[in-house]
């Protein structure tokens, strides 16, 4: 995205989102999905990374009825017409969940921890939830 | 006794001190984040299993639910609701929140 | 059964109070006593009526504020806590100068010893925290 | 640098917005510039003027009021996440319908945009949390 | 203590204190200890137990000026004068974290988990921090 | 890279996906409860000890204090306070902080 990094009106960054809480229990999941979507308008190169129980965030099933809470889960559906296109799950994380990408909402890329380590290496800004 | 695991067993360590301090014949109930230590798959899933074997071992229906979690559940763990909470209080002279 | 509860997060940022609240509930529909809830640490949060959640969210305080009328509920708000959160009822507005309060119907402010005494006359005392 | 600065946890429960004040404090007087602290999350309740902490303890809300005013900090508080846990300017009163606001000297309501425009303003955004 | 069953004016409950979470970091060894003073008066059979990071609770040597809290350390070394007089450490505890009960601040028995685990077993009223 | 872990390794996950993450020569800076894995004869001395060999490890000494720990620390481990902190924000390009 480097031809992008001049953009009309102000500077194109790179922001990375990092979720590693599970959703429902609190509310950094919910609180941090409200900034990725405010954040879509302001146009920087943004992506979405998910480690430990960050990537419960994002499975299928979600029935919050009998919480009575909203259920945010359909949102994480919607990135991609805010252009939030790039989510990254742990491989780690996975495994040791038993998960695999059949269990999650959106379509997403599996990154060992070198490899998102590297990706962190490349931004400008980090967001911790 | 009754024994209640709020946490997630990944990120925090009260599953493991719960079950270092919960005696055979115990009530361990799930709730909140705690319920994915009762998923089949997991890194934890043995840890559970082999608690059953000289505990009771249950997790709260909803809080399943809420997590996607609730067609992953090991087999034998009982499934409670609210009302089902309330009755396992009732039925344990004490309560020990592990949080 | 005689029931103490126990609630030591604020509204929102953790579940602790939406367990405690489903579960009251639920002891309630039971026909067991509620003899006391007690709001500590970040729980007095829970006791402010100047919140405006999302619309198509549930709303923690003003739930409780009809339970609590419902039932009769004493929901028991530390002092201690709340003066360091910035829980106000009148006469702690009155006590420590201030301009305004913010506790919400059905609450009251008081001192720990509620606590002592909830777990002394209880059958079960349940805590909900983080 | 120009830095932003991130605080997620309310007072006292946490020790997230001690270590922010000492930070942007110490930043301060080494000269940086503070863009701007953004409350996030239980964050919000930092800005409350309704705290009376014990006479022995730091009080963190008045110290946050007085460092913004010593170095014109923009002190800037989620309006989404603040609604959800009580914390009301005047206009958020009266928008609302509330009977009374609990913001406290230095601090305004702002939205999530601020804390997107800081994150692209600064050299550095630093987060504090649990 | 079963001689004292039934005080003047009522009745006298076991009740245990369960500390787990470092103090400083977050406020609920503070506010815990204002548990333990104020619940004092109400002459109950009490007792603290200190499992995981709440042994970091009762270490020696804090010292709370630089980052500018209020030091109540101390205050573990008043609760003899309150009559709380049972402390218990968890054995695993201390060792995981190399501490000797040369480095409390306060006489304290040490336990094994399955000690503390009959002792629980015991109390009418456990209070969780 | 500077990472920041404000979380006891007794407690959560939090140190070791951190340590998961952080590529060789970038700093750690251990603040808060964190402090606690920068102390000698712990269960976390040797993972710390092993991250030293490819990373720089330092520890908020304001935090080591107010917790009786800075008699304690591991040889090696840089200590620094608040001005300090500020310095090794300004020194690496960014920052994650590792909640």
């Amino acid at each position: 995205m480097s031809e992008e990094m001049m953009e009309e009106g102000g500077v194109v960054k790179k922001f990375m989102y990092v979720n590693r809480k599970a959703p429902i229990g609190s509310i950094y999941a919910l609180e941090s999905l409200e900034v990725v979507l405010i954040g879509a308008a302001f146009e920087q190169d943004v992506c979405m990374v998910f480690l430990d129980d960050g990537i419960y965030q994002i499975v299928k099933g979600m029935d919050t009825n009998d919480v009575e809470m909203k259920n945010f889960s359909p949102t994480y559906r919607a990135l991609e017409m805010y252009d939030v296109e790039r989510l990254y799950v742990s491989k780690e994380a996975m495994e040791e969940r038993g998960l695999t990408t059949d269990d999650l909402v959106v379509d997403v890329e599996v990154m060992d921890a070198s490899q998102i380590a590297d990706l962190m290496e490349e931004q400008d800004v980090i967001l911790s939830f | 006794m009754l024994h209640t695991v709020n946490k997630s067993p990944f990120e925090r360590n009260t599953l493991e001190t719960c079950l270092q301090h919960a005696k055979d014949g115990s009530t361990i109930l799930l709730i909140e984040d705690g319920v994915y230590a009762a998923t089949e798959g997991t890194r934890f899933s043995d840890t559970i299993k082999k608690a059953m074997e000289t505990k009771t071992v249950c997790a709260l229906l909803p809080d399943l639910k809420a997590r996607g979690m609730h067609e992953k559940v090991i087999e034998g763990i009982k499934l409670v609701d609210y009302a089902g909470f309330v009755d396992l209080v009732e039925q344990n002279e004490r309560v020990q929140a592990w949080l | 059964m005689k029931l103490g509860i126990q609630i030591n997060e604020g509204p929102y940022q953790h579940q602790a109070s939406d367990t405690a609240y489903l579960f009251t509930k639920a002891a309630l529909e039971k026909g067991h006593e509620i003899f006391r809830v007690f709001f500590y640490h970040d729980g007095v949060n829970n006791g402010t009526r100047l919140t405006t959640p999302p619309q198509d969210d549930r709303n923690i305080v003003a739930r409780w504020s009809e339970l609590a009328e419902k039932y009769n509920l004493d929901l028991v708000i530390c002092v201690a806590a709340a003066q360091r959160r910035g829980i106000v009822d009148p006469d702690e507005k009155k006590r420590h100068g201030k301009d305004a309060d913010n506790i919400a119907p059905g609450f009251r402010i008081s001192g720990l010893g509620q606590l002592i005494e909830a777990g002394i006359q209880c059958d079960r005392l349940v805590v909900f925290g983080d």
